[in-house]
């Protein structure tokens, strides 16, 4: 379980947002709505442990991840605004680094399944500077279909760049993680159509940081 | 400096209790600093004896001796802060590193500056790359790229930390500059003072040269303190209280 | 593993490399890693061979003599054990005088002569005024001299 | 110690130039930064003056 | 963790292999810049001969600080860096293993290559031995030097300049026992002490610069 305490984010002389809890159980899943510039990238990397707070803290089953973080890290799967890929190796090549560094290296067969299930199997042995924009957030959103995953993903407009058919196969696959008891962190601009018993959302915009459960 | 610390640390290392009491100390220490010169400078010329072997260029040593201390002294001020600052993300010790840095560097030029002028009468050279010298030139380097990588981080927070690692990787060259003497065979001489066994200076030229020194501490002491207001008001500018203050001020 | 032996294998490595590392230094002052060869050191060809080098050594007493055209001068560096004649034409450093340090750049010639091409004083780090000087030069020459007659009067 | 005169005192024994050379510069650079931290602290003190003023006058137009 | 290490090492050298033109520059700036010596100084082998310790060790010097902008910097562009910051395994190891390999595309060029030069300055065997193990012990303390002046002025404007700032008084130890070496075995004073504290250097240097880098990288990513 994620808890996060009293959380305040100061960029500069500006204060993004302050005093900001919520608790994220399994299967749940938080949105975090708000405006550009409100501070969704922020929260997102204070949640991951690469950014520290101002001031508050955040909490993995009880700890203060501050104190664990590699043990924290390797069950957070985070995919940020940039895809993480290099240019210059294969799609498989790239997502076998990713596995491997997350500390679970796994073999070509799932890997080729998972690019698969993004529909970019035939790009796999293809370097990455030559794939389109949305061909590469498929490459690097075929992290989460690697199994197995990890409980806690952190998705930072997950939907940029896909045609509709990889909205939906990300959907199917949020919906599924979020059935086996995953947790999910996600923010965007569409509306998101996944199943799950909770869906919490923080509104960024609203500066005191309403909590509500939809 | 160090002395807000000293007797209630919690209170005194916010910005907003620590700029008013810099304000307070800080003219007593620049009057300290005028009046120790001030004796210093008097035992310096017309007490203190010519030397038997330099004859009055010695004199020299009265400000090089205690700039050489100095810069020493304040890197390892300014590194210890800037790690007080990285562990403890107390944002007045950061400031306080970064306030020294300037002074510090000063030192350092006036210590090399003295030392160059004072080695071409008595050595016959002005400059030699033994390990005393380069040390401290690289002391030099190591202040300017400290002010430089500051200047140059946009944010704060991160110029401050980044700051903080450069300034610990440093402190390695400390004592390899106070110890060179003893490790190498320099040109330059052993420490006339040291912790172990007693000075080999007359009284009176000693008592000059700690007097001066102890006048160029206090400087530093005031000297940072106006700086670390400057850097106070800078850095707290969308507090409220910085824009009363600087509504009293104008 | 758990990140705690992790943390104690990293941190036991470090200890093991900064040991590592002060022996190394530390025996490598034991070796000649030096500013200035000594004239023992050079007697027994630690020195350089056919390249600039520094000695560093007191000047002999009474060995100094300046040639006829004023600039030329000759004088014995000795760290008392062994010495070197050298000859050096230019100004001397204010400070260059016979019994004190002095730290000379250049090479040894075929005949062992050094042929300075720079002279630098050397001073050391005690500072008083003449009459202290004077009574020191007479303690030490007493003491000498007391030594002299009580190595005589063992024999 | 007496110098004798003003003379004697600015030869320094035939050293006059090192020994004033550095204590003049001593006191130029300490002088220079004495006078860099008052104007800085004018500097800062004016800019923020400005800045103030100027987040005072957007307030009001936006109310 | 010995793991993780490998796959930084593999992915990165599998990308020098796939990029070779970025190795073969810094190669060929090396030479060109030991090369021009002989040209501007004129052919006389005895000076020449006293110049090439310092020669070869400034050049290697410019060779490694210029790689020093591959270092991270790729990394930090595409994100990769900030999945190596969330990756399960401690961050120093990660480091060591980028360095290992910016050591092993930049340093041991100039290592292999040095002798070649050598000869181009008249040095003895005996001398171009020593310049060999010299820049053998002192070539991965500059990368590991190089890696703290990277990853302080990762993202930061001007930081080709600033890096040099920082990272060339620090490299100063180095070229002085570096080049002292070599040009102590060519005068006959044998080189061990000074290959000692390189040795020394480079133990210090493996303790602590993963250390300093690593927390300088968590420091330019927030």
């Amino acid at each position: 379980m994620l808890e996060a305490r009293q959380l305040e984010c100061t960029r500069g002389d500006r204060c993004l947002f302050t005093d900001l809890s919520f608790k994220l159980g399994r299967g749940q899943m938080l949105r975090v709505a708000g405006a550009n510039g409100s501070g969704k990238t922020s929260l997102l990397r204070i949640m991951c442990g690469l950014v520290s707070p101002s001031a508050g803290e955040l909490r993995w089953q009880g700890r203060p991840i501050r104190d664990e973080r590699e043990e924290y890290s390797r069950n957070l799967v985070f995919i940020g605004h940039l895809n993480a890929l290099k240019d210059d190796l294969t799609a498989l090549e790239n997502l076998q680094c990713a596995a491997a560094l997350s500390g679970k290296p796994a073999d070509v067969g799932r890997m080729l399944a998972a690019l698969e299930r993004f529909g970019v199997a035939h790009c796999a042995e293809l370097p990455a500077k030559v794939l389109s924009q949305g061909q590469r957030r498929r490459v690097a959103l075929a992290r989460l279909a690697l199994a197995p995953a990890a409980p806690l993903w952190i998705l930072d407009e997950p939907f940029s760049a896909l045609d509709v058919g990889a909205v939906v196969e990300l959907e199917l696959l949020l919906a599924a993680h979020l059935a086996s008891d995953g947790m999910v962190v996600l923010t965007t601009h569409q509306e998101v159509q996944v199943v799950a018993h909770a869906i919490l959302r923080v509104d960024l915009d609203l500066h005191t940081a309403a909590l509500r459960a939809a | 400096m160090s002395k807000s610390g000293r007797f209630s640390w919690f209170y005194f290392s916010s910005p907003q209790s620590f700029y008013p009491l810099a304000g307070t100390l800080q003219p007593w220490f620049a009057a300290l600093a005028v009046i120790l010169c001030a004796v210093g400078l008097y035992i310096s010329f017309f007490v203190a004896p010519t030397d038997a072997q330099q004859g009055e260029s010695y004199r020299i040593i009265f400000i090089h001796v205690p700039a050489a201390w100095m810069s020493m002294f304040l890197y390892l001020v300014m590194g210890f802060w800037s790690g007080v600052g990285l562990v403890f993300n107390t944002r007045l010790s950061s400031m306080v590193a970064t306030a020294l840095a300037p002074t510090g560097a000063l030192f350092t030029f006036i210590a090399l500056w003295t030392g160059a002028l004072w080695g071409k009468p008595t050595w016959g050279t002005w400059w030699v790359w033994d390990a005393r010298l380069t040390s401290e030139l690289i002391l030099l380097f190591l202040y300017i790229g400290f002010m430089a990588l500051q200047a140059a981080i946009d944010d704060q927070r991160r110029a401050d930390k980044a700051g903080a690692v450069l300034a610990l990787v440093g402190v390695i060259n400390v004592p390899i500059i106070y110890f060179s003497v003893k490790w190498w065979s320099t040109l330059h001489q052993g420490a006339s003072v040291s912790m172990t066994g007693a000075p080999t200076m007359a009284k009176t030229m000693l008592l000059g040269m700690l007097i001066m020194a102890l006048g160029f501490w206090m400087y530093s002491i005031a000297a940072t303190l106006a700086r670390v207001r400057c850097v106070i008001l800078e850095r707290e500018r969308h507090t409220d209280w910085v824009a009363a203050e600087i509504g009293a001020q104008t | 593993m758990k990140p705690r032996h992790k943390r104690f294998i990293l941190v036991g490595a470090g200890i093991a490399g900064l040991a590592l590392s002060a022996g190394l230094v530390l025996s490598a002052f034991q070796k000649n890693l030096v500013f200035f060869y000594t004239p023992t050191q050079v007697a027994a060809n630690e020195a350089p061979v056919g390249k600039s080098f520094r000695i560093g050594g007191l000047v002999e007493k009474g060995s100094v003599k300046r040639e006829a055209d004023g600039v030329s001068v000759q004088f014995v560096v000795t760290d008392t054990a062994k010495s070197i004649p050298v000859v050096y034409r230019g100004i001397l450093p204010d400070l260059f005088k016979e019994g004190k340090g002095v730290v000379t750049q250049g090479k040894i010639g075929p005949d062992g002569t050094f042929r300075a091409e720079e002279v630098l004083a050397k001073h050391d780090e005690n500072y008083m005024p003449p009459a202290a000087q004077d009574a020191v030069n007479q303690a030490t020459a007493k003491k000498a001299a007391q030594s002299m007659v009580a190595s005589e009067k063992g024999k | 110690m007496n110098w004798g005169s003003w003379q004697n005192f600015l030869a320094m024994g035939g050293y006059g130039l090192y020994v004033w050379g550095s204590y003049a510069v001593t006191l130029i650079v300490l002088v220079a930064e004495i006078v860099a931290l008052i104007t800085r602290r004018r500097g800062v003190i004016e800019h923020l003056a400005k800045y103030y003023a100027a987040r005072r006058r957007n307030h009001e137009t936006e109310a | 963790m010995i793991r993780a290490l490998g796959w930084v090492l593999r992915r990165d050298l599998l990308l020098a292999f796939r990029r070779r033109g970025d190795v073969v520059n810094a190669l060929v700036f090396f030479v060109i810049v030991v090369s021009l010596f002989p040209l501007g100084v004129g052919p006389e082998a005895s000076q020449l001969r006293n110049m090439a310790p310092g020669v070869l060790w400034v050049a290697a010097l410019l060779a490694c600080m210029l790689s020093l902008a591959r270092l991270y910097a790729p990394d930090h562009q595409d994100g990769t860096l900030e999945q190596m910051l969330l990756a399960g395994e401690p961050l120093v190891v990660l480091v060591m293993g980028k360095v290992i390999s910016h050591w092993l595309m930049s340093g041991l060029p100039l290592v292999l290559i040095a002798p070649l030069l050598g000869l181009q300055f008249d040095l003895p065997g005996d001398a171009l031995a020593v310049l060999c193990v010299s820049l053998l012990i002192g070539t991965p303390v500059l990368s590991l030097i190089g890696a703290v002046g990277a990853a302080l002025t990762l993202g930061v404007r001007g930081s080709g300049v600033l890096v040099a700032l920082l990272v060339l008084p620090l490299y100063v130890p180095v070229l002085i026992f570096g080049a002292g070496s070599v040009g102590a075995v060519a005068s006959g004073t044998g080189a061990e002490a000074h290959l000692m504290l390189l040795g020394g250097f480079l133990a210090l240097s493996l303790v602590l610069a993963p250390w300093a880098s690593a927390a300088a990288l968590r420091i330019a990513m927030e």
